[in-house]
């Protein structure tokens, strides 16, 4: 962040955020507080927990808390460490480096809806993982890989899609910050005996923290919100927060139920940017 | 300790463009301070990163006393850098910046420690070694980057113009200290800068480059008094070297003069060339002055007594001993 | 050796990401037997059925008009919002700038589909529902806090030097942001505009309860696909893929050319 | 639309349920636009994937003599809301709603649609079978004009035919056959081939209110947690057990069917149709099974209504004349295969392979000794997702979780009344028809 230029009102930068401000209070937060007033109300129309309670004696609200957390604690490490590859491959020395940058952002064009619908095609018993695995001999018949009662593997499915379709948006942002450390420190610790690997975990992780911490609460933030990828794949036997926030409005209409869910969600996502932040805590020993 | 022998070294950035070094050969003594010297853009640090092992060479070899290099990765070739821009590690704290080399050779602690505060105490940044390089000022963190490098004992030290970036006075005394240390080191170092002032005053030997090429080699004193062409005098010293036709000598082709070799007098000598000042600009210990010599401007220096102001007629006069000679059209020193 | 190691995993996670692609492209040019045959064959018997459905579908025109305004309107209308506080998050030092970072970015931890029920009855009261201004207004409340930490980004990246010496030579300090700042953070606000413009073209769910009779491109054809047969799902996928991926052709060095969004 | 604030607000809080989304219900293939254009605007909750409303389009409206824009969504939540805004606003954009049964009688309780009393008794040439036009009608007044009409029927791949149970026919089997059946081609398979539309847009509950409840309890609501409700839910237990657990992401069951993943089926006719048009040589379709308590099926009618807030009918009545025409009835059963509200021998000649197949199916089934019709829930308002929730809880916890069967049904039992307390509906066939609200039993 650069100092600024000569003194400014004080009020100034307060002003040029208050477009910005008033647009997200009217689009965001208004709608927001409606969806708690529905969340503390019942669907009679009386104020209290009745939703709130609804919706945590349900049979699925546990499994949906716990396969929510795993789904992120699985996701988050794995896309972090794919888009670090695919960010340092599009910044390094590869030649073709605006075809690989071309080919890992490409899913970007891809929707929640498509990637669900493509991925079950992958996984599905008839689909093209079995078809490949059984072309090359790994498998003598088609797997049921999509079989609820093997949790992990239908989580493992999952985990691939959404790994596929949502690090673009990482890769953009840790290329942004890859491209902002100076060569020189790279050089210097090509210089100073750092073999890859040690130049990786000495020099550009620990430059890259504010970028990661920037990534992985991006990635946290969304991660709540996925249920088109679980839907397809996991069907009505997987169930997410998300998952179960959709399901009250479409199958069950009870708008009260999902915003409480989305309560929940809300709650969930910031607690985790918490504790992102408090992992990451930001130092600012790099003033130049 | 080892010497550096670079035989045939050609480095092009772009297909077709011109090679930023072009068939260098060079041998760098054992324990030598050896300067690189030239304008911008003469591929001198194209030249040193080379060495470093930070540019693969198209050809030509690069070799550490008695190993081939010119494969391996900087990381093998024991060797240190201090970067114009200091790279000093944000994240790490001034020791921990100093021992990194030696922490990448995963040498035992108490060896790092050791290095770290001896490298710490030559550039005495003894007191500094818990801060972060954000709280230190350019000229300490200049210090950690030396000190980094020193610490890692390595057999060769090279230097990308590691003043430049420091206001004029940290700049001399560190010069001064530097000189010290690489006596006190007796690495073999090789220096890149722009500066002739630095590299006169640093170096066991100077190589001057220009586009790509070694123009000149020799001791600081060879290649000031002896400039083997145009460039090298008129890049060389402050001011440069007053390139005068070479019929007010008495010669063919160009006359090179410098400054401090030209002698003034307020009155008419024979022999001597007529002119009249156009300008005087005192240096404190001299005065440098501007003469306007028939077609020719004349830079001369003179004690601060000198007594001509604006306008008045002075004769200039060089013992012939003083000039080198140069070929009008290839622009060589002429023998002598 | 190394490069060999680079090459083999920059393959490696380029086949990750193309493959599936491929599989959609055969699907897509495929009859409805050999998709519905398993094993399933690797390459595409290009039949042009189902492809041809969507290409003359009659809602496609309309539908792609749509999505084409709606983006645009996001793409504007997040720049306009964003640029000021981007700006002033790039430029200043001053109480709640970190505050207001993670502020924007936790707007989007409220799911887009809780949130869009209600705006859904605040646009039918405004008049806007079923238009493309109100999915536009909604796909700009989802990408704003993004860009926002973008254009900071492009800001960061100017030199305050130029601002400085515009103002030096008589620009007032808007004149100053207007001649010397935006021209060089032209490229990187380009790219941040993009940004929302390709989140807006994804975007299905809220723009599917906002709409009715003005469906998006992706809405009108993904919304009817999971129900759908196959092979066409396949062809419609693709069709939907094919304008998106031409599009990051043409901007894919911009998106990363911005120094992404950062929080401090 | 001049909609108040607090009329709004109302809307949102009561209506907040605009449904739609999700993965799979998210099946809004809305039409193209050009409100200002004066068009027609024919909303229809039917024929809403992006085939079927082409067919609609290209196809079914063509020859009708004004521009109509059909608008495909099959949230009813969306149409709910959109007429109910509209009677608010005294606005009029939509011409023609084409939407089920249950759909139509909530707007009809509502007071949002117009009699279509007139509009029936002038379509007396059409010949509506007169079980549907019982179904229209509402407190003596047409809600809607019949329209589209379907079942669940069943259906599966030529390969699992030699597996049939010794002595078993096709087109009568018992739900204890089918269980035997599907066994044996696992034992044969060694994959379990047994087929349930169990995912997000499958209509499982729909198999478990109309089809497994009567036959094998004779009600659904009265008979919930009843002694015959036990063996009902041990046999799905055991089906369950021979199923492809992929049935979870199944929505329609004709894809599996083709691709193999299935070999024997059970869904609405109009998401098997593919399977059969497809592979009409390797793919047979055949009624539902019959349980203790006879064969349960549930019929779907889908209708046709105006708004009341439309001021002139006319146009509207015009385009009713014209889907319901025997051409475009013909023209409906062809592209789109959903069938007449009509009688079947009313279809003409030379139907497409698949689609006379589910014709044949659909008759026999009627037809069969013991058939005993369900109707569609009816007086549940905004609690038919509860309703349906508690089914699917149910199956779950049984057939999924393993839970115990006395138990769970005793605990969803209590929910179930809670739903119907809350909605003060009263019982609907195939329970016996009574007053008060229903008592689960």
């Amino acid at each position: 962040m650069s100092v600024s230029s000569p003194r400014p009102s004080a009020a100034l930068p307060y002003l040029l955020l208050l477009p910005s401000v008033a647009y997200l209070v009217i689009f965001f937060a208004s709608p927001m507080v409606q969806a708690f007033g529905l969340a503390f109300t019942s669907t009679t129309g009386e104020w209290g927990l009745t939703s709130l309670s609804a919706m945590v004696s349900d049979d699925r609200f546990w499994p949906a808390v716990w396969t929510t957390l795993i789904l992120l604690v699985v996701l988050l490490p794995i896309q972090l460490a794919l888009a670090l590859a695919m960010s340092m491959i599009i910044t390094g020395r590869l030649r073709g480096r605006g075809f690989w940058l071309y080919v890992f952002l490409l899913p970007l064009g891809v929707s929640e809806l498509g990637a669900g619908i493509l991925w079950y095609s992958i996984f599905v018993e008839q689909g093209w993982l079995n078809t490949v695995l059984q072309g090359v001999g790994l498998i003598d018949r088609p797997v049921i890989w999509l079989d609820y009662r093997e949790p992990w593997r239908v989580i493992g499915t999952i985990v691939v899609a959404e790994a596929w379709r949502s690090t673009s948006l990482l890769v953009i942002i840790l290329v942004g910050g890859l491209r902002q450390i100076p060569k020189d420190y790279l050089e210097a610790a090509d210089v100073f005996h750092a073999g890859p690997w040690q130049r990786m975990r000495h020099v550009v992780l620990p430059l890259l923290r504010p970028t990661i911490r920037t990534a992985m609460i991006v990635r946290v933030v969304l991660a709540f919100e996925v249920f088109a990828t679980v839907i397809a794949l996991g069907g009505t036997a997987t169930d997410t927060l998300a998952t179960q926030a959709n399901r009250a409005y479409t199958e069950f209409q009870d708008a009260h139920l999902a915003s409480a869910y989305g309560l929940v969600i809300l709650v969930v996502s910031l607690v985790a940017v918490g504790l992102v932040l408090a992992a990451l805590p930001a130092r600012r020993e790099r003033g130049e | 300790m080892s010497d550096i022998r670079i035989s045939g070294l050609t480095k092009r950035y772009a297909r077709g463009a011109a090679p930023a070094v072009k068939d260098v050969s060079v041998t760098v003594e054992d324990g030598e301070f050896f300067v690189l010297l030239g304008p911008s853009g003469c591929g001198k640090t194209t030249l040193l990163r080379a060495i470093a092992g930070l540019e693969t060479p198209d050809t030509g070899t690069v070799h550490l006393g008695d190993r081939d290099v010119t494969a391996l990765p900087p990381r093998r070739r024991d060797l240190a850098m201090v970067f114009q821009g200091y790279a000093v590690f944000p994240h790490l704290t001034v020791a921990e910046n100093i021992g990194f080399g030696l922490r990448m050779r995963k040498e035992p602690r108490a060896d790092v420690d050791a290095a770290v505060r001896y490298a710490a105490g030559l550039v005495q940044l003894g007191d500094y070694l818990d801060r972060y390089p954000s709280a230190l000022s350019g000229g300490q963190r200049q210090r950690v980057a030396v000190a980094r490098a020193v610490a890692v004992r390595p057999s060769v030290l090279l230097m990308d113009e590691p003043l430049s970036n420091l206001d004029a006075l940290l700049r001399l005394s560190f010069r001064s200290e530097l000189k010290a240390l690489a006596k006190e080191l007796h690495t073999t170092i090789v220096y890149v800068t722009h500066d002739q002032v630095e590299a006169l005053s640093l170096g066991d030997r100077v190589a001057v480059m220009r586009a790509g090429e070694i123009v000149q080699c020799g001791t600081p004193m060879e290649v000031y008094d002896r400039p083997v062409d145009r460039f090298v005098g008129g890049f060389l010293g402050t001011p440069p070297m007053n390139m005068l036709p070479g019929e007010v000598f008495g010669g063919r082709g160009v006359a090179g003069i410098r400054a401090e070799n030209i002698e003034a007098s307020t009155t008419e000598r024979a022999g001597a060339l007529a002119g009249r000042v156009r300008l005087v600009e005192p240096l404190g210990s001299q005065l440098l002055v501007t003469v306007a010599a028939g077609e020719q401007d004349v830079k001369i220096l003179t004690p601060t007594d000198f007594p001509a102001g604006d306008g008045a007629d002075v004769w200039l006069s060089v013992a012939p001993e003083r000039i080198r000679w140069f070929d009008a059209d290839t622009e060589r020193a002429l023998a002598g | 050796m190394r490069r060999v190691l680079g090459y083999g995993g920059a393959a490696l996670l380029a086949g990750w990401i193309l493959v599936p692609i491929w599989f959609v492209v055969v699907g897509a040019f495929s009859t409805a037997d050999s998709v519905y045959t398993y094993p399933l064959a690797p390459w595409p018997d290009w039949s042009l059925e189902s492809m041809r459905f969507f290409v003359t579908s009659a809602g496609v025109p309309q539908a792609l008009l749509s999505s084409v305004v709606v983006a645009l309107i996001t793409g504007v209308l997040t720049l306009l919002l964003a640029a000021p506080a981007g700006y002033a998050l790039a430029r200043f030092v001053f109480p709640g700038a970190s505050a207001y970072r993670l502020t924007v970015l936790a707007t989007r931890a409220f799911p887009v589909v809780v949130l869009s029920i209600p705006l859904a009855v605040f646009f039918l009261q405004w008049g806007i529902y079923d238009s493309v201004w109100g999915v536009a207004f909604m796909h700009t409340a989802l990408a704003l806090p993004f860009v926002v930490l973008m254009v900071a980004g492009v800001f960061a990246g100017v030199p305050v030097d130029i601002e400085e010496a515009a103002q030096i030579f008589g620009c007032s300090r808007f004149g100053a942001f207007r001649r010397a700042v935006v021209p060089n953070a032209a490229p990187g606000l380009a790219a941040a505009g993009t940004f929302a413009v390709l989140l807006s073209y994804n975007e299905v769910f809220a723009a599917s309860i906002l709409t009715l009779q003005e469906p998006t491109l992706p809405v009108f054809v993904l919304t009817g696909l999971t129900q759908a047969p196959l092979p066409f799902r396949y062809a419609g996928a693709l069709f939907l893929l094919a304008p998106a991926f031409l599009f990051i052709l043409l901007i894919r060095r911009r998106l990363v050319g911005v120094g992404g969004p950062t929080l401090r | 639309m001049g909609v108040s604030r607090r009329d709004a607000l109302r809307l949102g809080i009561g209506t907040a349920a605009l449904g739609l989304l999700s993965g799979c219900a998210l099946d809004t293939s809305g039409a193209p636009g050009g409100t200002g254009s004066g068009a027609l605007v024919f909303y229809s909750t039917q024929l809403s994937t992006t085939a079927e409303a082409e067919s609609v389009r290209r196809q079914i409206l063509t020859g009708f003599d004004r521009e109509v824009q059909f608008v495909a969504d099959s949230s009813v939540t969306k149409l709910l809301d959109r007429v109910r805004a509209e009677a608010q606003a005294g606005t009029s954009n939509l011409g023609l709603v084409g939407a089920l049964q249950g759909e139509l009688a909530t707007l009809h309780a509502e007071g949002l649609l117009r009699d279509m009393t007139d509009v029936v008794e002038s379509l007396d040439d059409r010949g509506f079978t007169a079980r549907y036009l019982d179904l229209a009608r509402v407190d003596g007044r047409y809600a809607f004009v019949p329209w589209i009409s379907a079942s669940y029927i069943m259906a599966a791949r030529r390969e699992a035919l030699p597996f049939l149970p010794p002595g078993a026919d096709l087109q009568n089997l018992t739900y204890d056959q089918v269980l035997e059946w599907s066994r044996a081609v696992q034992r044969a398979t060694g994959s379990p081939r047994f087929g349930l539309p169990a995912g997000e847009s499958g209509l499982l509950k729909r198999f478990l209110q109309g089809y497994a409840y009567p036959s094998f309890t004779g009600g659904v609501n009265t008979t919930f947690a009843g002694p015959d409700a036990v063996p009902m839910w041990e046999w799905l237990r055991e089906i369950w057990a021979t199923t492809n657990p992929q049935s979870v992401t199944y929505g329609f069951m004709q894809e599996p069917l083709l691709t193999g993943e299935v070999w024997i089926a059970w869904d609405h006719a109009v998401r098997l149709v593919d399977a059969l048009q497809t592979r009409p040589d390797d793919i047979v379709s055949f009624p539902a099974p019959t349980g203790p308590r006879g064969l349960g099926y549930l019929p779907v009618l889908g209708g046709l209504a105006i708004p009341a807030s439309v001021p002139d009918p006319q146009p509207s009545i015009d385009l009713i004349r014209h889907l319901t025409d025997p051409a475009r009835v013909s023209t409906t059963v062809r592209t789109v295969a959903w069938f007449p509200p009509q009688s079947l021998d009313s279809i003409p000649g030379g139907l497409p392979p698949g689609v006379g197949q589910e014709a044949q199916t659909l008759q026999r089934m009627v037809e069969t000794p013991g058939a005993l019709a369900s109707s569609l829930a009816v007086g549940l308002g905004g609690q038919s997702g509860a309703y349906d929730k508690v089914f699917t809880d149910t199956f779950r916890a049984i057939a999924l979780d393993g839970a115990d069967i006395r138990d769970t049904l005793a605990n969803q039992a209590v929910a179930l009344q809670g739903v119907l307390d809350t909605a003060g509906a009263a019982c609907w066939a195939p329970d016996p028809l009574g007053q008060g609200v229903c008592r689960v039993g």
